[in-house]
């Protein structure tokens, strides 16, 4: 099988389903001509034309809000967000409109919408190209909210995404479109959302993760020698509570680590999911690893490491938890 | 030119006496439903409405100039449009007691938040100026499709003062997307007047600046109305682009229910402005064209009474949803391709 | 001292820091001659004038966006968003801009900045006129977020909140202005911001709460006859982690209950610290009682009533930790 | 009217020699500036950055304008404009190197987002438009203390199609504030061409839509852009309200660092855009009027070039942020009065 970047993934997935159904197209800033500010989008514009790959002013409202509107039509749009971050603006479409359509209209309508976007530090971007932002679209019951860690669930994940009849919010990390390779399958397939992943067994305790920080948790557990069972979410919303209790059921300890910064981020919930199923499992108390609350991630690439959780640091807190 | 006044207003448009006799009924049907809404929320059956009175005419007469296939974005306002478009009165009611047979909500919403397939009318909600979006996207996908359709969007003064709206102008005018912009400017958004929500005489003025068609019409005038509708449904039609249509009316009644004028709006106004009142507007057209017969208006009213009257036993008699109802279509409960091909 | 309700405890405050400080203004949709929708603003216009009390076009982005560009300038505006619910236009603004100013310049510029929005359920409002939001904000370090079960609270606390050199997001429950009415001392005072307040002392669980469910909360334990301490959270964002984590180690027991749909809420932070910070002093696991996961409240009142937590539930909840 | 002839542009506008000198200086800084950054990010020294090439003279021009009292609301590529507002080059160039002693963000924000109260430049932020309803924030702060100063707004093309621009024009013109909308067109918004962004021929018919005043300029010409600047000053001291200024301007390199225009843009179209360089033009203008010197230009253009290496010593030699230094001004670390006040 061919080994693939995550971004090459990504492209193939896209591919794939304007191939296979005509009612894709992508919208966003900078898609079309140029491809994407990281080339996601790239040579799609060459095989689709303008109508199908669709450079849009600069208003993430209307990129949500007209995305929607064609998706109550039937359409099966992939709107990009060109950085997370920039999501915001749009949150009121995506959270009070998209999320919304098929419960209060009782199923009447549906709004087939994938909005995909980067996220992640790690490129020196600081504040405004560095934002995990899954938390706060997690939180809007009515989306759901992917993250893949390997080339071949993006792949699988977005294709999945596509003809999910429902709203998917799709984070992609920016520093592993190029980081992440792995065996990725020509033609299409799916990977399930909603369905974590044992990206590593063991017993010691469960890691949980997803996205970027996923290898570091890997690498950590691998470097550490401890025997550490390693879950990738995937989907982060809605979670898969069974994998997450299961898996702490056997192992007795629980860490979660994230990329995103620390309070009310998603560690929480996955704290209150293990305290309500499985507590008296528990041999330590469910510890996480985040970036510290600070308003935005630094530039200076000294204080930008200094702040984000890495291999280091997740051994660190593995062998904090062993010794519990 | 001067046989040319001779014709009728309606007849210049092609309308025959009975469109006009049946745009009276609508703007009929539309006032006593509104009427009623309005009382029975007074007594504590209705929890909460929007009344669209004094603004008929801008309703009815823009949505008597859609095709069927014509697709409608709309606010939490726009009963005469879909009374218009064919929206049953027991379903209007049915809603209003949000019960479980209503078809546009069951119970979800509050009243006036319409959708529905068959009428080919957009899922309303309550943010103001996102259904503005949503119709550009709308015709983005007519034209994707290759289809002859235009989009409408019902929206308020309030409105333009969105994101959302400038985002829909301006993308539909850059794409040329066929789209009429009906903007029913009732002189407020809740208590803010116009002249704290934009300095232009006329926000047609704001249509020029998307490179858009603009056209100011008479919102109680609904002739003038349908004409307006039914020129940017052929601009729409035929590639020209977008209109922003701005319908002058008078919003005859509080905000909503659960607003009280009296704090914003002198008395001695809200007076003067009753007199702005589309259906006696109607009625005086009618008699100057010959076509007011006053056996047709009582059976119109007597009609539309029974209606209502019929809709109001209806939603009384039907069945609440089921408390627990309300956690289902959160997602699709069929299992998509995607599970499917899976596990 | 005078019996008040909320929302005059909220006019007093507005009056108080408008007479105090000429940089105080008020700004929002009908807020200016109607006085707001919930009456926040009543006579104000009158007693202010328009430049102190600014009828704004309806757009959030420009509440929000132009308050903040005035707060940088050194006034003191207070925002009002209509419901919670329409603060999300303002989102990126909001979170994007107000949260970082301060650190994004090191200190050179700040942003005092309060936002007050209505929020809450119970009202029959339906999708859009319910919802509790504090998560979203809450999870952007850089703002605090203030929710008062009090009269008397919301009056200090709201002064506080417009004399804070950063941005502070004010809740107030919209079904509480009425019906909470508790002693107001007239005059201007403060309640810190970042305090918990213990609401009720007991020994046999804590009880974490904050808005109008604190009240539901406390008569539940009232009617229960369960000797539980009741902490109210007041400040959501920076959680007063000391005051949870001391009553917990005291307790042995918490239960932490919201009027927010569950997945992803607040009730996730508290678990997560509580396993911190308090693990080896747990009785039995966090627990918590939220608004299940719905994409919006539904208008008919019986599904309405449903779905909210009550006094019955959260009793129910209370019955199930004690016997744990 | 054929005297007229023999006054310069600049004399009309009551500038002097000196000012034109002045002006010169200011783009050959800017340029200088601009050129080192670039190539400090290709030696990997620099990490991003948005350069100004071909927008100088919009910049310069623009900011020359202003009264010290004035304040600036800006984007990431306004180095002209913090230049000619006095920012010194040793805070430039220790910004872009993300050091300590940067006094506008500390090695915080990415290179260009400028911000100063000393020289009353609002902080610069990367969302597209948001500055803009800051701008309009400061402008209700000046006339809110009854202050007679203006807020001036930069921002580009693409920045027009946010709701924040929206609602910006919309309030400083329903409450005529004392902002200048300065729109440097550059054509692209990153690679989406002005043809996919608006529909119509210049941005200025924009202004009429909110009750604004517009004015086109040919961003090249510092001269004009000077004029066209402080007439819209002019308006708003004396409470004539806000206008809109586009600037018609090229942007000479990508879009930053970090992009690569031959993925979108012709080559030819970039070398006959080449051609349009305000320096050129400037140089051009003063060998017409009489003011240009050899010697004074070769001295402007070492005098930069030594404040850029002196710039970049200086930044090179000083010290980093400490890493946990950025842990700190996320709140006020004094006790508020609040918090003074209890417990
Ligand atoms: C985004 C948003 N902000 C605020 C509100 C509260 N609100 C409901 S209707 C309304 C005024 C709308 O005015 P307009 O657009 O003129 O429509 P009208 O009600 O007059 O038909 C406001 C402020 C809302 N629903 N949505
Ligand atoms: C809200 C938002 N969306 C997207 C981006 C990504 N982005 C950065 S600059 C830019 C184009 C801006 O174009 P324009 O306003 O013309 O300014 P220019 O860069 O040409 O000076 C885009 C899309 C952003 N920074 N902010
Ligand atoms: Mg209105
Ligand atoms: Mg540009």
């Amino acid at each position: 099988m061919p080994i693939k970047t995550m971004i090459e993934a990504i492209r193939d997935a896209l591919d794939a389903e304007m191939q296979n159904d005509p009612r894709v197209f992508v919208l966003g800033e900078d898609v079309g001509v140029k491809g994407g500010v990281f080339l996601a989008t790239d040579g799609l514009y060459k095989k689709y034309g303008m109508k199908r790959v669709l450079d849009t002013p600069l208003n993430e409202i209307g990129i949500a809000g007209i995305a929607i509107g064609a998706a109550m039509r039937g359409l099966r749009p992939v709107a990009e967000m060109q950085f997370a971050d920039y999501s915001l603006p749009a949150f009121d479409q995506i959270a009070n409109e998209a999320a919304t359509i098929r419960w209060r209209t009782a199923g009447e309508f549906s709004c087939p919408l994938v909005v995909r976007a980067p996220y992640g530090a790690g490129v020196h971007g600081a504040l405004w190209h560095s934002q995990s932002v899954e938390a706060l679209y997690a939180h809007r019951p009515g989306l759901k909210v992917v993250i893949p860690s390997t080339a071949y669930d993006a792949k699988g994940l977005l294709i999945a995404a596509i003809r999910d009849p429902d709203p998917v919010i799709f984070f992609e990390h920016k520093k592993g479109y190029r980081l992440i390779k792995d065996e990725v399958p020509d033609g299409d397939y799916t990977v399930p959302i909603g369905k974590a992943r044992i990206a590593r067994e063991g017993d010691a305790m469960t890691v949980v993760s997803y996205g970027l920080m996923l290898h570091y948790c890997l690498e950590a557990a691998q470097a550490e020698g401890i025997d550490a069972e390693v879950l990738d979410l995937r989907t982060i919303s809605p979670l898969d509570r069974a994998a997450i209790v299961g898996s702490v059921k056997k192992t007795g300890k629980c860490l979660v680590v994230t990329e995103d910064t620390q309070s009310f981020s998603i560690t929480g919930e996955i704290a209150a999911i293990v305290n309500e199923d499985a507590f008296e499992y528990l041999d330590g108390p469910v510890s996480r690893l985040a970036t510290p609350d600070v308003p935005g991630m630094p530039h200076d690439p000294g204080q930008e490491e200094w702040l984000l959780p890495n291999r280091e640091k997740i051994a660190e807190a593995m062998r904090k938890l062993a010794r519990y | 030119m001067s046989a040319e006044n001779h014709i009728s207003r309606h007849e210049a448009l092609g309308l025959h006496g009975e469109d006009v006799h049946e745009l009276y009924y609508q703007m009929v049907l539309t006032r006593t439903v509104d009427d009623r809404l309005w009382n029975l929320n007074r007594q504590g059956k209705v929890l909460a409405f929007a009344s669209c009175l004094g603004q008929e005419a801008a309703q009815v007469g823009s949505a008597y100039a859609l095709a069927p296939d014509d697709w409608l974005a709309i606010s939490y306002r726009e009963h005469g449009v879909v009374i218009a478009r064919g929206m049953s009165v027991r379903d209007i009611f049915a809603y209003a007691y949000h019960r479980d047979n209503d078809p546009n909500t069951r119970g979800r919403q509050i009243p006036g938040h319409y959708g529905s397939q068959k009428l080919h009318i957009l899922t309303a909600s309550s943010p103001v100026g996102t259904q503005l979006a949503h119709g550009v996207g709308s015709a983005w996908a007519s034209v994707y499709e290759g289809k002859r359709e235009a989009t409408i969007i019902y929206f308020g003064d309030g409105a333009t003062s969105t994101g959302d709206f400038h985002a829909a102008a301006n993308f539909a005018a850059v794409h040329k997307l066929p789209v009429v912009f009906l903007c029913q400017n009732n002189e407020w958004a809740i208590s803010v007047p116009n002249t704290l929500q934009y300095a232009v005489k006329h926000l047609t003025e704001r249509a020029a600046g998307y490179g858009m068609m603009g056209t100011l019409v008479d919102g109680l005038d609904v002739i003038e109305v349908f004409g307006a509708t039914r020129a940017a449904l052929a601009r729409a039609y035929s590639g020209e682009g977008p209109t922003f249509v701005e319908a002058k009316c008078k919003r005859l009644r509080s905000h909503t229910t659960e607003d009280d004028d009296r704090r914003y709006r002198r008395r001695e106004d809200v007076e003067a402005d009753r007199a702005h009142d589309p259906l006696a507007n109607l009625e005086a057209y009618m008699k100057a064209a010959s076509l007011w017969d006053e056996g047709v208006a009582r059976q119109a009213g007597e009609k539309a009474a029974a209606e209502v009257e019929d809709a109001t036993q209806y939603a009384e008699a039907s069945p609440l949803p089921k408390p627990s109802e309300t956690l289902t279509h959160i997602f699709a409960e069929v299992k998509t391709d995607a599970h499917q091909n899976d596990d």
